[in-house]
């Protein structure tokens, strides 16, 4: 019993992280700008990326490998932020507008 | 890069990267992995933080002669304990005699090999990464 | 074959990245998107190891994601300062 | 099995479409970051055909490593390839491609089939192999096995040649001093 | 010494490979030249031992990692190998006596002891590839011999940055020869699953008609046709020795196209040997005959038209290369004995003649071509005395090695093709006098531009080098060493021919 | 029929992507585009030995304790690894060549590097001529 | 320069160590000592074994923020998808004012900023961080800066 | 002491002098009287080996083996005893000359040139005494090397030139014709040895044999058969002590002399004869011949007339041996030595000339003949005997010739005999006639130099010598052929 329902989770869970990515996959072939794009890579990288990973941990249940794709979790966590920001903020140095509604906003 | 989430995240980045790079050295025994993959990884920690805090800091680790000296360290443990096993009557890189049993010696024959592997191309790697970012693009052009 | 469904929605969603990669105004917009595409072989390469029983090898991923990272980083600094050696 | 299979090919696939794009890129990056998703598609692909030491050395070197060394050249070069028209080097290069493809693709027809547990490869040494790792050297990756007893003469080798090329790359790219390169050759000699 | 007795095989190609890495470390050029040539010594010496054991027992096999051979990878010395192996190590004790004087000149002086650890790099390579007996091997010390001597050609570029393109074009074709031949390797091994030499042989056989195996056998050898600069694929190497730093000439030139033609007859007669009545290889036999006759042409012809000098020397390797290979597409006995007396005997002219003439550009510090050494040789009698030998035993005249590889060559094509070939051989090697007379004209008649120099000839320089004409000339009055051995080896190497 | 169909696929495109990368070395004039295609060539016969080892239904050799497992051939995994080191190596080396070519050239496209050999040559040889 | 933080740090790299491994011999559980050994000297030797590199006062509260932050992703993961489904992209770029005092806080503040889909820092100067946002409300959740509180409320640690 | 030594001590006399001269540079009476000494010593051996050959001993040894079926062998046969005597006796003539040339002339370079000068000798004698193919080609090239430094010695574009023509031509066709048909003899045969009666024999069918003949007769550049003939007169820009050697002593000579060798001992005249293998040689020399003559009155320059003189007079060895009969080459074998004293004594009379008066055409010598009578004197004498004149040496070999010729019923070669005969009294009796019965040009400066004026005459003498005491060279050319054995 308590099997089915961990694996009907996990398999809800990988669904929805695959729809989540899926989505975010539209998204960077979908915005019209990089700043807008990054905002949809961000979407694969945290909630595609943690649904996949707890579906997959609640295949494995509690070993070395829940471990490690936590591991794969946190580092992803981590890193998805930097590089997001850092490619904004190296377009926004290099001069690059993003497209905005902005009115009377200072930058 | 003068940039502080990329600064702060490499300090943090750092030492768990080369642990990582570490623990696949000596766990190729056990699933994927080994002295080549161990020395990449453990170069790429080395080449982040290149990367972000400059060369020349970085050479503070891993100054280049200790550098050079480690890369010419790791392919000579590889050769030096194939020596050995043809100083102890066996042919070159037979790790038989190195432990009690045949098993053993091949165990730690294996690890120390892997060891020389992955120091040589975590070095290597270093190594030409400080080539090429050493490198100067001068007037000097007939050098 | 749930997984089999995973990676293949997944190589739908690679393509799509793809697209993008190719044909990305920008080379930001490129730089996103193979780091888009590094995250999502992260996954796939996990959930391949759940697809054929041995899911023990997960360190790929991990290193997988590391490189993503440094590739990401070595390129962005590229663009920034000209060259990987400088501060 | 078909399933494994129409993964693979699909991979493959992939990995033609990146590869006929970087025929024709022009900006040095593009090629590089396409080269580089390649290497990881290519990684990809090994994970699927149950080379696990493979994909992973693929991925940290191919996709990292490469990658990291291509942009740390691109430092020093244009980021611009010059325009090229087809010209009659391009047909050359073409036809011999052509030929050499047409080559071995007649002989994919001898070639065993993928996957078929009855092929050469799989029926000789290969349970000796396993057999081996597991009995005498005593540990479970056979791959590590092979790699540093049984054939550990070639990983010698192996790292013998990335020391070479480490020292190549070092001496080659090394910063002369303004001392030393405004040495002529002349004047060495003429101190003897 | 009973152990080295027992682990000569191995001892020939980790000592220039231990030394290297220690060589590598070295501070002091002075200690790493003295280490480089103690090792090549110590090379030298294990060489000959080796030759001693192998007249004894025709074939020594040798287990690394003490696996039996399918499972790991053997080493075997025969008496085809040892033909190489003596080569290797003769020409690189000599050349790295040779090559001190030159290195402080043409290398920045940190990095010449890290030269001499490429040097040895190299030396080892060549050395392993001769010795192993397993195809995947055989690449990989390919690559460490490629990839150090595109590093030292490289090096050249401190006196003309042409080495760097020419380093490059041989780092790229190399390359691609390389992954042919891996291909060609990996073909093999999906038809037959197994990498070792003699199971290699034993299996093909078994496969029946299998077009895998002719595409391998193609791949293979194109591959190392690149290697080996056979003639449409020779484009990388005039330039290549050319450019390269003086000494690194002298040791490819006489040894690495030298072993990728003993690779060449390897592949072809020991793992396809066994399978030559299953597959009729004839048609790839005239193939390699026409391609061999178009490199004597092609480099004797460049060579005519050449001003450079060292350049002119390379382009006549290439003609050499295409004798060579004449010799071993007659699949006959004296056809192959006749190419590997030319095998020895090239590289001790060649060795010669690029020492002679790196030692004439040493005294006048210029890269050397028509006209910048003109006159020299009144000024420098031993060092052209020495030229003037290895010229004209390049050319075939008698008395020198030259002569009796020719002899050899013309017999055994007249034998199995009939006169018209040794016509073609010998019209190209009359044409090889022009260019031999051009240089020697132009080194002794010419007026000399570098009178004011006062060059003193060192006897650093001129030992090693009087040692070289030494050998051309007493090989070429008693050959039967040479000869003997050749047969020997041709002998050793149809056997597997059914 | 499905079965020999996708038996062979994998290798045409094995040696479609070896062909790509040989006509990128081949034709294209640019110094660092050639070192791309190489990459691409030698990956591509990764590929091909791959291929070689796989076994349907097997998994990675690395021995688990189910005695009833096929593995995949390790023998070509050895081999690759080997080869991948290899080709890192070459790649490390062409592009400090193509650095320095750039450096001594100013330029790393072929015809433009002949072309400033061939002035080179002209101006050595017509100088010598004047004399 | 063994101190407080670089016991700690030994330790929970030989945690995360022993929780990799899955092989407890004594051989690689020495060599994983050793390791991590190495690792720390490397870190001490590298000069970054500071605050920045290992927020220890962060962590009596880490968890919690850790569980606020993954439900404000959740939420705005969904409005992100929303936005790309349904093409109401509305991007606005603009800064706001962050109230840590630290590095480490404010790397935390613009992180969690990039994490949450939707919002991208852009930019930090000082105490400034330029924003981007996709659209409106995305922008209004980072001015209403109920995070920066949050961050703040982290960084005082405890 | 044993009869090898002589071989040894004649052979090694010249090389000695070789390796001595170059420390001489700074005695130069030292070093030029190391000519004549040497000559003397190996004229000595030569002698001795002659009259052993003479009293039936087997002479020859094998110097090294370099494989099996190879080896550098020396080996006397009757050829190589009539050979060795001109080379070695006619050095100590032109050395003596030389030294008078070189000092009246005042050259440059002369270590140089008495070093090679010595060398070219050395390889002449060891050509002699070769005992197989194999010692033949090869001193055949060292012959070649070493005369090319005499040839361009003058170092001037034109002497370079010169020399290139002259390697090219004579190391071109030995390597493409000479050393293929070597070769070929050694695939068939199996060996190179010269033995009597014809190695040939058995191995080689009729078809072919003509071919190979023609490999041989063209590979053998120096003995000028046309089309290879451009190099002799190209050579005459050398000095004239090189002519000397090129044309009386060594080079030409070592060419016939090859080619009679192949002729008897590798394809034996019996086999010739039965073949007709040389039918083809006989119409090429003849022609040859007539045609050398013809251009040779053309010729105005003194040395050009005499080279082309020198052709013809070959082709009449070449003939010999074609006709191959046991008289003609009897003849043939005489010819040698006539015409190599005959041609010396021209050659010297022309340096001579040269030397007193720098003159070198031949319309400048007019009423010469008084102020340097013994020269034209000399002069006329050695034309005579080329001519064949009775009591001269000329007109035995001539005789032979002709007498082959009427054995083998060929009679137009009579004819051509005649016919060349009448132009060689044209184009030689011309310059002495001139000489003595012209006017004298007034602007003329004769300085005569005594070291080249009695050799001269002494060579003239010889001639006659030669026509008195046939005897002993009528004996070994008997054994050449096989008859009185």
């Amino acid at each position: 019993m308590i099997d089915s329902i961990i694996n009907y989770s996990s398999i809800a869970s990988l669904i929805l992280g695959i729809l989540f990515i899926l989505i975010g996959s539209i998204g960077i072939l979908r915005l019209p700008d990089v700043f807008s794009r990054i905002h949809a890579s961000g979407m694969i990288d945290t909630a595609g990326t943690a649904f996949i990973i707890l579906g997959m941990c609640l295949q494995s249940g509690i070993s070395l490998i829940t471990a490690k794709l936590i591991f794969i979790g946190i580092f992803i966590f981590f890193t998805s932020p930097i590089t997001g920001h850092v490619t904004a903020n190296l377009a926004r140095k290099k001069g690059l507008k993003p497209i905005t509604n902005n009115k009377g906003k200072t930058l | 890069m003068n940039n502080l989430i990329l600064k702060v995240c490499t300090k943090v980045l750092f030492t768990p990267i080369i642990l990582f790079g570490l623990y696949v050295q000596f766990h190729g025994d056990f699933g994927p992995g080994g002295g080549f993959q161990a020395g990449v990884i453990v170069a790429a920690a080395f080449i982040l933080y290149a990367m972000v805090f400059g060369v020349d800091k970085c050479k503070i680790i891993m100054p280049t002669k200790l550098n050079f000296f480690l890369l010419v360290l790791g392919a000579f443990l590889y050769g030096f304990v194939g020596i050995v096993g043809l100083i102890l009557g066996e042919p070159y890189l037979s790790y038989d005699l190195l432990g009690s049993t045949k098993q053993s010696g091949q165990h730690i024959g294996i690890l120390l090999v892997e060891f020389g592997v992955g120091l040589t191309v975590c070095n290597v790697m270093i190594c030409l990464f400080y080539s090429f970012a050493n490198f100067k693009f001068g007037s000097n052009k007939n050098d | 074959m749930m997984f089999l469904a995973i990676l293949f929605s997944i190589s739908v969603c690679f393509l799509l990245i793809l697209i993008r990669l190719i044909a990305g105004k920008t080379t930001y917009d490129r730089i996103l998107a193979a780091n888009s595409i590094g995250t999502i072989v992260v996954l796939a390469i996990s959930i391949h190891g759940f697809y054929m029983g041995r899911p023990e090898f997960i360190d790929i991923s991990i290193v997988y994601a590391l490189i993503n990272f440094i590739g990401t980083v070595a390129v962005l600094k590229l663009f920034d300062k000209g060259k990987l050696g400088d501060k | 099995m078909i399933t494994e299979i129409i993964i693979n090919a699909f991979l493959v696939s992939f990995m033609l479409v990146i590869a006929l794009f970087i025929v024709n890129t022009r900006k040095v990056i593009f090629t590089i970051l396409l080269a580089g998703t390649y290497s990881l598609v290519a990684a990809l692909m090994f994970v699927s055909l149950d080379a696990v030491d493979v994909a992973f050395t693929e991925a940290s070197v191919g996709a990292g490593i490469s990658t990291i060394l291509f942009l740390a050249a691109l430092s020093f070069l244009p980021k611009e390839e010059v325009q090229e028209s087809f010209n009659k080097n391009d047909i050359f290069a073409l036809s011999i491609c052509l030929l050499i493809g047409g080559l071995l693709i007649w002989a994919s027809y001898d070639l065993p089939m993928v996957g078929n547990e009855n092929n050469p490869v799989h029926q000789h040494l290969v349970s000796d192999f396993i057999e081996g790792s597991k009995n005498h050297i005593g540990i479970p990756n056979v791959v590590t096995a092979i790699l540093a007893s049984y054939r550990g003469y070639d990983t010698f080798g192996e790292t013998i040649v990335i020391y070479t090329a480490g020292l190549a790359v070092f001496i080659l790219l090394y910063n002369r001093t303004s001392k030393e390169t405004n040495k002529s050759v002349k004047n060495e000699i003429s101190k003897k | 010494m009973d152990l080295i007795i027992k682990n000569l095989p191995i001892l020939i190609v980790i000592t220039p490979l231990m030394f290297s890495l220690i060589v590598a470390v070295l501070p002091n050029q002075r200690h790493s030249w003295f280490l480089t040539n103690l090792a090549s010594l110590l090379t030298l010496f294990f060489s000959i031992l080796l030759g001693i054991e192998v007249s004894e027992k025709n074939l020594i096999s040798y287990h690394l990692g003490n696996w039996p051979p399918p499972l790991g990878i053997e080493y075997i010395v025969d008496k085809v190998s040892i033909i190489p192996i003596f080569i290797i190590a003769v020409i690189s004790c000599l050349a790295s006596s040779f090559a001190h004087n030159f290195f402080t000149s043409e290398v920045y002086n940190n990095l010449i002891s890290k030269t001499y650890s490429l040097w040895l790099l190299t030396i080892a390579g060549l050395m392993g590839l001769v010795t192993t007996a397993d195809a995947f091997n055989l690449f990989v010390f390919l690559e460490i011999s490629s990839l150090s001597a595109v590093a030292l050609v490289a090096m050249g570029s401190k006196v003309d940055k042409k080495a760097l393109v020419a380093g490059y074009n041989y780092l790229i074709l190399g390359a691609i020869g390389a992954t042919f031949y891996v291909i060609g390797v990996g073909l093999l091994y999906g038809v037959s699953g197994t990498l070792n030499m003699s199971d290699l042989s034993q299996k093909i056989p078994e496969l029946g008609l299998n077009k895998s195996v002719i595409v391998a056998f193609t791949f293979m050898i194109l591959g190392i046709m690149v290697k080996a600069a056979i003639f449409p694929l020779h484009i990388w190497l005039p330039n290549a020795y050319a450019y390269a730093p003086s000494p690194v000439s002298i040791l490819l030139a006489a040894t690495a196209t030298k072993v990728a033609i003993y690779i060449l007859a390897r592949i072809s007669f020991t793992i396809f040997g066994t399978s030559y009545d299953i597959y009729s290889f004839e048609s790839l036999r005239y193939i390699l005959l026409f391609l061999s006759i178009c490199a004597m042409f092609a480099g004797t012809v460049m060579a005519i038209f050449e001003k450079d000098t060292k350049k002119l020397l390379a382009h006549s390797s290439v003609a050499q290369i295409g004798y060579i290979i004449l010799g071993i597409s007659l699949v006959t006995k004296a056809g192959i004995a006749s190419s590997f007396i030319h095998l020895i005997n090239h590289a001790l002219i060649k060795a010669g003649l690029f020492m002679s003439v790196v030692a004439m550009s040493f005294y006048t510090f210029k890269r050397i071509d028509a006209t910048s050494i003109s006159g020299i040789g009144r000024q420098m009698p031993i060092t052209f005395f020495a030229f003037i030998i290895c010229a004209l035993s390049l050319a075939g005249l008698p008395l020198t090695v030259g002569f009796i590889s020719k002899l050899y060559l013309i017999k055994a094509a007249y034998m199995s093709e009939g006169i018209w070939l040794p016509f073609l051989i010998l019209l190209s090697s009359a044409l090889s006098l022009v260019y031999i007379w051009k240089l020697i004209e132009g080194l002794w008649y010419d007026v000399d531009k570098n009178n004011k120099l006062k060059i003193k000839e060192l006897p650093e320089i001129y030992i090693p080098l009087l040692i070289i004409t030494f050998l051309n000339i007493y090989f070429g009055i008693d050959a039967g060493l040479i000869i003997n051995s050749s047969y020997n080896a041709a002998e050793a190497l149809l056997n597997g021919i059914k | 029929m499905i079965n020999e169909i996708f038996g062979v696929w994998n290798y045409w495109i094995v040696f479609t992507l070896m062909m790509i990368g040989l006509y990128i070395v081949i034709s294209k004039k640019s110094l660092l585009k050639k070192v791309v295609g190489l990459a691409i060539f030698q990956t591509s016969v990764f590929l091909l030995y791959i291929t070689f080892g796989k076994i349907a239904g097997g998994t990675a050799p690395i021995i688990t304790n189910n005695s009833e497992e096929i593995y995949s051939n390790p023998l070509p995994h050895v081999l690759i690894l080997t080869a991948i080191v290899v080709g890192v190596a070459t790649t490390a080396l062409g592009l400090a060549l193509i650095v320095r070519i750039n450096k001594a050239y100013g330029s790393i496209n072929e015809d433009e590097i002949s072309a400033v050999d061939l002035v080179d040559y002209h101006e050595k040889f017509s100088e010598k001529k004047n004399k | 320069m063994i101190n407080f933080k670089s016991i700690i740090l030994f330790f929970l790299l030989l945690g995360f160590w022993l929780l990799m491994s899955g092989h407890y011999s004594i051989l690689i559980t020495s060599l994983g000592i050793i390791s991590c050994a190495l690792c720390v000297y490397l870190t001490i030797k590298a000069n970054i074994l500071d605050n920045e590199m290992l927020p220890l006062y962060f962590f009596p509260r880490l968890l919690q923020y850790t569980l606020w932050l993954i439900k404000e992703i959740l939420i705005s993961n969904i409005e992100t998808a929303k936005v790309i489904l349904f093409k109401t992209e509305d991007p606005e770029l603009f800064t706001v004012k962050s109230s840590q005092a630290s590095n480490e806080g404010k790397v935390t503040y613009a992180n969690s900023i990039t994490l949450t889909p939707g919002t991208v820092t852009t930019q930090i100067n000082e105490n400034v961080f330029e924003v981007h946002a996709l659209t409106k409300s995305f922008g209004d959740d980072v001015r209403s800066s109920q995070m920066d509180k949050m961050v703040s409320w982290l960084e005082k640690g405890k | 002491m044993s009869n090898e030594f002589y071989i040894y001590l004649c052979i090694l006399t010249p090389l000695l002098a070789f390796f001595l001269t170059p420390f001489l540079n700074k005695t130069p009476n030292f070093r030029d009287i190391l000519g004549p000494i040497g000559g003397l010593i190996s004229f000595y051996c030569s002698i001795k080996i002659a009259s052993l050959f003479l009293d039936g001993e087997e002479l020859g040894f094998v110097f090294f083996q370099i494989s099996e079926s190879l080896s550098i062998s020396f080996n006397i046969n009757g050829l190589g005893v009539i050979f060795g005597l001109v080379a070695s006796g006619l050095w100590i003539l032109a050395s003596i000359y030389t030294i008078g040339y070189m000092r009246g002339n005042k050259e440059k370079n002369q270590t140089r040139f008495f070093t090679f000068y010595s060398i070219a000798i050395f390889a002449a004698i060891c050509i002699a005494y070769s005992g197989n193919l194999l010692t033949l080609f090869i001193f055949y090239e060292v012959l070649t090397f070493s005369t090319y430094p005499l040839v361009a010695h003058k170092q001037n574009n034109e002497a370079r030139k010169a020399g290139r023509l002259y390697m090219g031509i004579l190391v071109g066709t030995s390597i493409i014709f000479l050393l293929p048909a070597i070769v070929i003899v050694w695939v068939l045969t199996g060996n190179l040895d010269f033995t009597e009666g014809g190695l040939l024999k058995g191995y080689i069918s009729m078809e072919y044999a003509p071919f190979l003949l023609a490999l041989f007769a063209f590979g053998i550049g120096k003995a000028a058969l046309m089309p290879f003939h451009k190099w002799l007169p190209a050579a005459m820009v050398a000095p004239t002590p090189v002519s000397a050697l090129l044309h009386a002593v060594a080079v030409v000579k070592a060419g016939v002399f090859s080619m009679l060798v192949v002729i008897t001992y590798v394809f034996g005249i019996d086999f010739l004869t039965e073949t007709n293998a040389s039918v083809w040689l006989i119409w090429v020399s003849s022609i040859t011949l007539l045609l050398s003559s013809c251009i040779a009155i053309s010729k105005d320059d003194l040395k050009a007339r005499l080279a082309y003189s020198t052709i013809s007079q070959l082709s009449y060895i070449v003939l010999g041996g074609a006709i191959a009969t046991n008289i003609a080459v009897q003849g043939a074998a005489m010819h040698i030595v006539m015409h190599a004293v005959g041609k010396i004594t021209l050659f010297f009379a022309a340096g001579a000339i040269y030397v007193a008066t720098h003159l070198s055409k031949i319309s400048d010598l007019n009423g010469l003949g008084k102020s340097m009578p013994l020269t034209f004197l000399a002069f006329f004498i050695g034309s005579l005997s080329i001519i064949g004149v009775p009591p001269m040496g000329g007109s035995w070999s001539k005789f032979y010739l002709m007498l082959g010729s009427v054995e083998k019923q060929y009679l137009f070669i009579i004819a051509v005999l005649c016919i060349s005969t009448l132009l060689n009294v044209y184009y030689l009796l011309e310059v002495p006639a001139k000489a003595f019965f012209l006017e004298k040009k007034s602007n003329v400066q004769v300085t005569k130099h005594p070291l080249t004026t009695y050799p001269t005459f002494f060579a003239a003498l010889l001639t006659i010598i030669l026509f008195v005491y046939i005897e002993p060279l009528k004996e070994i050319t008997n054994l050449i052929v096989g008859i009185g054995k």
